[in-house]
């Protein structure tokens, strides 16, 4: 712990729900050194968002900040009137927001809203000094400064670059602490690289201290000094970082590692049953205990308070690891495509257009059956629409498709009915998936009396035969869709295909809306599934996730296909350079020193 | 600590509908029963023309002599059956238009938009006392045309619903399963439409209430003699100063009518809107 | 069945306007007039407002072809031949003599000596003779021609520059001449145009005119009556709406309204600075019956609906008590009406009677009505329900009312501005009446009555006349139930409105003067 | 209830002319597109209004003469006005005179139909102005009061009485006013335009002001309320800027374009709702004259009336539109939307429509 007077010192902070009073986010104390970058990790439901406001002083509708102190540089900033509170934003301490597209005002120009900031905080700058400013300001995060740029609108700038110019406004007025609430969770691999590099730069370069906020523990590992792991609006574990991924005390931590896949090593994930409760539903005792399998009767009863355990290290568990570092057991390699077999799956020559420019350019490839073929590409590479084309959506599509021998439409062109089951396709976004009017058996059962003429009493016994081959209690047979967590709907989403008896389950991102446990369980799922004989297409963007479950990888760039193969060879040694650049920063300098 | 929330407004809203049901109940303990417990034949002319309130008509007389009182009980039916038959009327075709239009998108919907805007650029107004002077004061031609007034309104709402949930992934994966497009829209559309369409429900049904009485009130709604509250406040009106309670006490019940039914439409509608939010 | 603004209860629906029909003379009740009040010698100068109604149409200033307000203007720009006395007399005004041949087929007409238009040009024969072939000129179409339908317009004699006879097509008679031409027989130079050229010898000048809205007069110093008008400057003023022009004149805004409903003029009678004169006049209040609907045709059932009309009740609700009972006979002023036909009493149980022997004990009829007759059909239709009858009441707007009447139609609402028996025969049920509704032809009846126009003899026509009368009481198709009283308002200001046996109390323009001028 | 903007233009048009070069700004050809439709939907209801005026039962030539004209004498009226001819080639002809503004003279009094009808909407623009001013700031200020201080007393009782108006139909608030003020009213001297008469156009304007002020306050509390809950106005907040300065600078201005859609609709209900009130008050606006034109069957003022008025709605929905996408920027440059398919993006569903 660097011996100068703290950045950032936060005690006994608590926020509750306005109306009802039930605590959001409870005894959270942190002290934070000048340039130390703390990442705090959280799955949804955990408070993370609310506790970065807090940070700042900030309560959303809806919620109260209730007690506890915040002191930046010996300031308490929720100690302040409203009036030094908001000089406090800004100069003392900063916040950079989770997704730029709708975080910066869209009527207003670049260069208008880093001057508005300047003009509100620092009154005393001439304008040419004001402008000067912006100019350095957005050259320190790597954007041009000429008018033309500063004249642009939030609408006419990438992802990245509007992210950028997030940072700038947090950086500009040189705040001693920084709070990032996930900032490149919206952003591509490549330029989330970017950013995180940027950010570390800036917090080494001008000593700043920074709270990084994130819900993706590979993302933390790499960027941040210490980590912090919120549980249920708690603290449940504090450590150095290199210590806490080697050797996690806390079971929930424990398990959020497991769950993690890897880009350089095929990991067996294990992952976390049930799902985090919600404020509000938060059981007595400690709130892990219902998914905790070393949970005993005093973890049910007395809320674990955080204690040290090993120097630095703080832990909030009755039982916790202290000794036991964390192994990573290896999963079998991806199976080679048996070359005598043929393809149960084979496509050429798919073309498509979105408007007047195309989006895929003679797309040819096979997918072997009882093998899952990962489809990788960054956002606009085509492989959703290539995905859709192949499940049955899609009207500009052209291209032949041919399953277990037999010739099927592409895109929206017509399918005889059995065909159409043999291709089943999960969406990547679980609370859009299933008809939020009808309960789960109904929307099951539809499918599956449109499919097989069978009874509804039999269409019902087979939905609740899905229901538990998907893991899930037969209790959320009678729940409506809003009622189910997102793994919960997605997992329903997983036992509709399966009821069609397909051959072929087509995956479109369905991981991606969901946090580490539970995309594991998914993940383990699938796997199941696919050793009882299901052929999958998975098509996604992060290639930790491909290397747990791809046997076969097809890379796609701007709708052409460079590189594809066996999944260990093409991820051990990439041939093409655009496959090198995706492997190279999805994977994280640590976890690559673990892996070695 | 700042911005503090005072209390959500759910209990506004139970408030907003209670009041809603009291002046509701009101108005048709009067309206439905009201042909019934008339005292006197509504028709029957009993006082002197412009007669004040007195012994036998506690209202006073109307332009001809009859018990004001008599007619304003037997004259909520109309308005209150027209009103409601209208609304549906224009709900349902309105909803079915939208929807095919929406699902179906290409020429059929370019042709359903381009003729809402026809409809709407048209004034409502102008058609009803058209068609009205043309083919005479039938109840169910009225009702037809009010509807006939509020379906771009609604096909517009219905539109812009179904091409929102349209875009829903679970569309996709009816039309992926090869689902018929009446399944989908039966099953996984309309239900998912029920509460925009409610609340508009109880919005038409203010305007139709409004749009009922006024025409009666320029003359062109129910025929005389049938005691009808708007028909009441026309034949009054040239004697409002001699004997005001021949016009104020229509005016007072229809204003209550559409206060009740509004202040329904608009608690469900927010109750509602939460719900969904919270699905 | 004429829907006469007159008898316009409903202010916003008045349509009589739109008609543009109901303003002929209309002539004194049976009751003699208010005893005018001796306001003292009448003072010259000053500027006078009348505030009338058009709530439809913007009105023109044609003299034979008036519409809506149009009608009042003319009283202002134009003079006939002829014009009503208080008493509802036809008295000469521009003619000095007016001489009807014993056989009733021509008329001899002498123009007073140095009469003069607005525009200096003294009138002549050939302006007379110019303004009978203009009122009747097909192309003109103008909706009174027909009331001069009984004149030759080709065989016009002019006897000297101040006398013409006029010749009756064979076997029309010419007595009720005066009747009938004296409304919309305004007197036009040879140069007239309505539009452009608007001049009479009216007591007034135009000066100015915007339809719909306003339109002002300055007074003509060479009047045939000497020394009147007595204001020097006339404005006429359309509102569109009864409760309007009301609080205008309590304010002051206007000096006079003519035709003023009768909640209005409970209003007004209230109202310090103002005063109300109510004219008892013999327009008609009818329920005319279509002889050729199947039932109707038989005579038992007309006698037996005439028999449940409870007259008195009738005018108590349909004209607020404002009228008088009718007997199924127009014209009671005429000096030719038989006063000695005994009044139709209410009596139900003869016409419960007359409609078993008739084959109809429960009859079942619609009464088409407008909105001014509205009132009464309603009140009717009451009444017959209770002695078992089931009459439905169909209420028109103005324009579906006025197309000629479908051959299924029962019952109207209608009435006429009173008139002579002749002229109001002319009109309802003579054989060649403008229109005949009710479709009765009676070969005796149309005998007497085109026999007696060409009586110009009083006494010799009286026989005429009774008996046609007869037949109309035993078997004729007008349920004639009442006439209705006329009323004018004015401040106090305002001298020259009387009382009168005619409606027009509200338009002698030339006779009102200001007292404080 | 901000119905949907106008769609962002369709994909299809805007490739044609980005392909072509031309230096036209970015939304010409959606305007262009806007003004053919609405070019369009004139045309159709002209044919609307002319089929429907031409069937009415009742002859124009025997209304003017009414029934005492004999029948020769209806028969040249008609043969004047040109009746007998046949519908389609009526048609013709009268599009031909419309186009120039001639809509025939009105058949009660030969004035020509199109300046009596130019005057009177003249007259209703009158109160439609009046009434806007009037409600324009009320509303406005009173919707972004409600929205700030949201579910406080002020909020709710506001809300409860915006809804009590909201309800009432017009011609009873109409029915009200004239009891209550029935003597202070000043009456209208015809000849005069009601712009000389300000005193006179208060109690019309109040009718037709309750018919307005609820939907429009609501309209704008609800909008702001939606933009307060913005991200960007969170971030905003945490930059330090001060909240007034956040309400008017960020807030509002974003929140304008479904208040502009909702002001189109507000001068429709004007204009729709002006008729019965204008009736009421006996206002010599376009509603009284249209009401007294059917009453009379005068065709050609009916169909001048049914024209202009759906002219003026066509030209302020496109008004409405325009300025929406003028003050919308993602519109205004419509660089062709990129597909924002990124992993995390949340996609909300908008329920378009009312």
């Amino acid at each position: 712990m660097p011996a100068a007077s703290p950045a950032l010192v936060v005690r006994d902070l608590r926020v509750d729900l306005a109306p009802r009073g039930a605590p959001i986010v409870a005894d959270i104390s942190l002290t934070l050194a000048p340039g130390e970058i703390l990442g705090l990790v959280g799955e949804s439901g955990s408070g993370k968002t609310t506790l970065a406001n807090a940070l700042l002083g900030y309560a959303r509708r809806g919620t109260r900040i209730t007690g506890g102190s915040v002191l930046v540089d010996g300031q308490d900033i929720l100690a302040l009137t409203d009036g030094e509170r908001r000089a406090a934003r800004g100069r003392l301490i900063a916040h950079v927001p989770q997704d730029p597209a709708m975080a910066l005002n869209p009527l207003a120009r670049i260069g208008g809203s880093l001057s508005e900031t300047l003009a509100i905080h620092r009154r005393e700058l001439p304008p040419a000094a004001r402008a000067a400013a912006v100019a350095a300001a957005l050259a320190d995060v790597g954007l041009p400064n000429d008018p033309a740029f500063l004249r642009r609108y939030p609408h006419q700038l990438s992802g990245g670059q509007q992210q950028r110019v997030l940072l700038a406004l947090a950086f500009i007025l040189r705040p001693r602490v920084i709070v990032l609430d996930e900032p490149t969770t919206a952003l591509d691999v490549i330029t989330q690289a970017q950013v995180l590099d940027l950010i570390r730069g800036y917090c080494r370069e001008q000593g700043v201290a920074a709270v990084y906020i994130s819900h993706d523990l590979s993302v933390v590992q790499d960027l941040v000094d210490r980590a912090a792991v919120l549980y249920a609006g708690r603290l449940a574990e504090v450590a150095d970082s290199r210590a806490i991924f080697a050797q996690p005390m806390h079971p929930y931590t424990r398990g959020l590692l497991g769950a993690m896949p890897g880009v350089d090593r095929r990991h067996a994930l294990s992952h976390i049953p049930g799902h985090a409760p919600s404020p509000g539903q938060r059981p007595d005792g400690c709130a892990f205990a219902p998914r905790c399998a070393r949970a005993t009767d005093l973890c049910r009863a007395t809320e674990p308070r955080l204690t040290e355990g090993v120097s630095g290290t703080f832990v909030a568990c009755h039982h916790p690891l202290l000794q036991t570092p964390l192994e990573r057991r290896t999963a079998q390699p991806s199976t080679p495509a048996p070359a005598d077999r043929p393809a149960l799956l084979t496509a050429a020559g798919i073309d498509a257009y979105y408007g007047a420019n195309q989006v895929l350019f003679d797309v040819g490839f096979s997918v072997q059956a009882r093998q899952c073929t990962a489809i990788v590409g960054q956002s606009g590479s085509g492989k959703t629409t290539l995905a859709r084309a192949l499940g049955g959506l899609g009207s500009a599509v052209t291209g032949e498709l041919v399953i277990g021998g037999t010739p099927i439409g592409i895109g929206s062109s017509p399918r005889a009915r059995d065909l159409r089951r043999r291709i089943q396709y999960i969406f990547q976004n679980p609370f859009r998936a299933l008809n939020p009017r009808q309960n789960v058996a109904d929307n099951l059962v539809a499918v599956v009396r449109h499919f097989f003429p069978v009874s509804a009493q039999e269409a019902r016994e087979r939905a609740r035969a899905a229901i538990a081959r998907v893991a899930l209690p037969a209790t959320v047979l009678d729940r409506r869709p809003g009622k189910l967590s997102g793994g919960e709907r997605q997992r329903v989403a997983i036992a509709r295909a399966l009821l069609c008896e397909p051959e072929v389950l087509i995956c479109d991102e369905i991981t991606s809306a969901l946090d580490v446990s539970v995309q594991a369980a998914v993940l383990d799922l699938l796997m199941r599934l696919k050793a009882e004989g299901l052929t999958i297409l998975f098509v996604t963007h992060d290639l930790a996730v491909v290397r747990v479950i791809a046997d076969h990888i097809i890379v796609l760039k701007d709708g052409r296909i460079v590189e594809q193969g066996e999944a260990d060879a093409v991820l051990d040694r990439p041939a093409h350079a655009y496959t090198r650049r995706l492997i190279a920063d999805s994977a994280s300098a640590a976890e690559l020193a673990l892996a070695s | 600590m700042t911005s503090r929330r005072r209390r959500p407004n759910r209990w506004r809203n139970e408030r907003q509908i209670r009041a809603g049901t009291v002046l509701l109940a009101a108005v048709l303990a009067i309206a439905l029963p009201g042909p019934w417990l008339a005292p006197h034949d509504p028709n029957a002319l009993i006082g002197a023309p412009y007669g004040p309130p007195g012994a036998g008509a506690w209202l006073g007389y109307d332009y001809l002599g009859r018990d004001i009182w008599s007619r304003l009980l037997a004259g909520g039916l109309s308005i209150f059956w027209m009103s409601i038959a209208a609304s549906i009327l224009a709900l349902a075709a309105g909803a079915a238009i939208g929807m095919l239009s929406a699902y179906r998108k290409g020429a059929v919907d370019q042709g359903v938009v381009w003729s809402t805007d026809v409809l709407f650029a048209f004034p409502d107004l102008i058609l009803v006392l058209l068609v009205v002077s043309m083919l005479g004061r039938a109840p169910w031609l009225i009702v037809l045309l009010v509807a006939i007034a509020f379906l771009p309104g609604v096909i517009r709402l219905s539109r812009g619903v179904t091409l929102g949930i349209v875009e829903q992934e679970y569309v996709d994966s009816a039309r992926m399963m090869g689902f018929s497009s009446a399944h989908i829209l039966l099953r996984e559309v309309l239900p998912n439409m029920i509460t925009p369409l409610l609340v508009q429900f109880g919005v038409m049904l203010t305007w139709a209430i409004g749009m009922l009485s006024g025409l009666s009130f320029l003359g062109y709604g129910v025929a005389p003699p049938a005691a009808d509250w708007g028909l009441m406040i026309n034949e009054n009106r040239a004697g409002l100063l001699v004997q005001p309670w021949a016009v104020l006490a229509p005016v007072a019940m229809i204003a209550l009518f559409a206060l009740g039914t509004n202040l329904i439409a608009e608690g469900i509608g927010r109750i509602n809107a939460r719900i969904e939010e919270e699905a | 069945m004429i829907a006469p603004l007159l008898l316009d209860r409903r202010g916003l629906l008045a349509t009589a306007g739109m008609t543009g029909l109901g303003l002929l003379a209309g002539c004194g009740g049976a009751r003699a007039p208010q005893a005018g009040v001796d306001e003292g010698k009448p003072r010259r100068g000053g500027r006078l407002r009348i505030g009338t109604i058009e709530p439809t149409q913007a009105g023109n200033l044609d003299a034979h072809k008036p519409v809506g307000a149009g009608i009042i203007r003319g009283w202002a720009i134009y003079s006939k031949l002829w014009e009503w006395t208080k008493a509802c007399e036809p008295t000469g005004a521009l003619a000095e003599s007016t001489e009807i041949a014993p056989d009733g087929q021509s008329v001899v007409i002498r123009l007073h000596q140095g009469l003069e238009f607005h525009h200096g040009k003294t009138v002549s024969a050939e302006d007379l003779v110019y303004s009978i072939r203009r009122i009747s000129d097909p192309q003109l179409a103008s909706p009174y021609a027909g009331l001069v339908a009984a004149v030759n317009r080709d065989t016009i004699e002019t006897l000297d520059p101040r006398t013409v006879r006029l010749h009756a097509h064979p076997g029309k008679g010419l007595v009720a001449l005066m009747d009938t031409w004296i409304s919309f027989g305004g007197i036009v130079p040879t140069d007239y145009d309505p539009v452009h050229n608007v001049v009479g010898c009216g007591p007034f000048r135009l000066k100015s005119f915007k339809p719909g809205q306003r339109s002002t007069f300055t007074r003509f110093e060479n009047y045939f009556k000497p020394g009147q008008p007595y204001v020097d400057e006339l404005e006429i003023i359309e509102f569109k709406d009864q409760t309007a022009r009301a609080y205008a004149l309590q304010s002051g805004q206007i000096d006079l309204a003519d035709l003023v409903p009768v909640e209005q003029a409970q209003l007004l009678r209230r109202s310090p600075g103002v005063k109300v004169v109510t004219s008892p006049t013999n327009n008609v209040q009818s329920l005319d019956m279509n002889v050729l609907h199947p039932a109707l045709s038989d005579v038992r059932v007309r006698q037996a609906l005439r028999l449940l009309a409870d007259r008195p009740d009738l005018v108590k609700r349909a004209l607020h008590g404002e009228g008088t009972t009718g007997n199924d006979l127009y014209s009671p002023h005429d000096p030719t009406y038989d006063h000695d036909i005994a009044q139709r009493a209410h009596d139900p149980d003869k016409a419960k009677w007359l409609l078993a022997q008739a084959g109809h004990p429960s009859l079942a009829l619609t009464i088409t009505a407008n909105a001014p007759g509205a009132p009464a059909a309603l009140v009717f239709a009451e009444q017959a329900r209770k002695s078992g009858l089931d009459l439905k009441v169909e209420r028109l707007d103005a324009a579906s009312f006025a197309v000629p009447a479908p051959p299924g139609r029962a019952i109207t609402t209608g009435g006429i501005p009173a008139r002579g028996f002749l002229a109001s025969a002319l009109h309802y049920d003579a054989p060649d009446a403008i229109i005949n509704r009710t479709n009765f032809h009676d070969p005796r009846f149309g005998a007497l009555i085109n026999a007696a126009l060409s009586q110009p003899d009083v006494e010799k026509r009286k026989p005429l006349v009774h008996e046609a009368q007869h037949i109309q009481h035993d078997r004729g198709s007008l349920l004639i139930w009442g006439f209705t009283h006329v009323r004018a308002a004015a401040r106090d200001t305002i001298g020259g409105l009387v009382a009168e046996k005619t409606q027009f109390g509200g338009w002698r323009v030339d006779e009102f003067w200001r007292k404080d001028a | 209830m901000a119905t949907q903007a106008g769609a962002p233009p369709s994909v299809g048009i805007v490739d044609r002319w980005q392909a072509a070069r031309l230096p036209l700004p970015g939304w010409f050809p959606w305007l262009a597109g806007r003004l053919l439709a609405g070019f369009g939907t004139v045309l159709a209801v002209s044919a609307i209004v002319y089929l429907a005026t031409l069937a009415l039962p009742s002859d124009p030539a025997r209304v003017i003469l009414g029934p005492e004209a004999t029948d020769k004498a209806v028969a040249i009226l008609r043969e004047q006005l040109g009746l007998n001819r046949p519908i389609a080639v009526q048609y013709v002809d009268w599009l031909r005179h419309v186009a120039v503004g001639d809509f025939g003279n009105s058949l009660d009094s030969n004035v020509p139909a199109f300046g009596l009808v130019i005057e009177r909407l003249g007259n209703s623009i009158a109160l439609m102005i009046f009434v806007l001013l009037v409600t324009a700031p009320a509303a406005f200020l009173l919707g972004v009061a409600m929205a700030v201080k949201r579910d406080s007393r002020f909020d709710r009782t506001a809300m409860t009485l915006l809804i009590g108006f909201k309800a009432v139909p017009p011609f009873a608030i109409a029915v009200a006013l004239i009891l209550l003020f029935s003597t202070a009213v000043s009456i209208l001297d015809p000849s005069l335009s009601p712009f000389a008469q300000p005193l006179y156009l208060v109690l019309p304007a109040t009718t037709l002001l309750l018919l307005v002020l609820p939907f429009l306050t609501r309209l704008i509390r609800a909008s702001l309320t939606e933009t307060l809950e913005a991200d960007y106005i969170a971030a905003a907040r945490l930059r330090g800027l001060p909240e007034r300065r956040i309400v008017w600078r960020h807030a509002v201005p974003n929140a304008l374009p479904p208040v502009i859609q909702g002001f189109a609709m507000a001068t429709r209900m004007v204009l729709g709702g002006a008729l019965i009130v204008e009736v009421v008050f006996s206002y010599p606006g376009i509603g009284s004259a249209l009401n007294a034109a059917i009453e009379t069957r005068d065709i050609p003022v009916v169909q001048a009336i049914a024209l202009l008025t759906a002219i003026a709605v066509v030209f302020i929905n496109l008004v409405a539109d325009f300025a929406t996408v003028l003050l919308t920027p993602r519109l205004r440059t419509t660089t062709r939307p990129r597909l924002r398919s990124g992993t995390g993006a949340r996609l909300r569903l908008r329920a378009g429509g009312a």
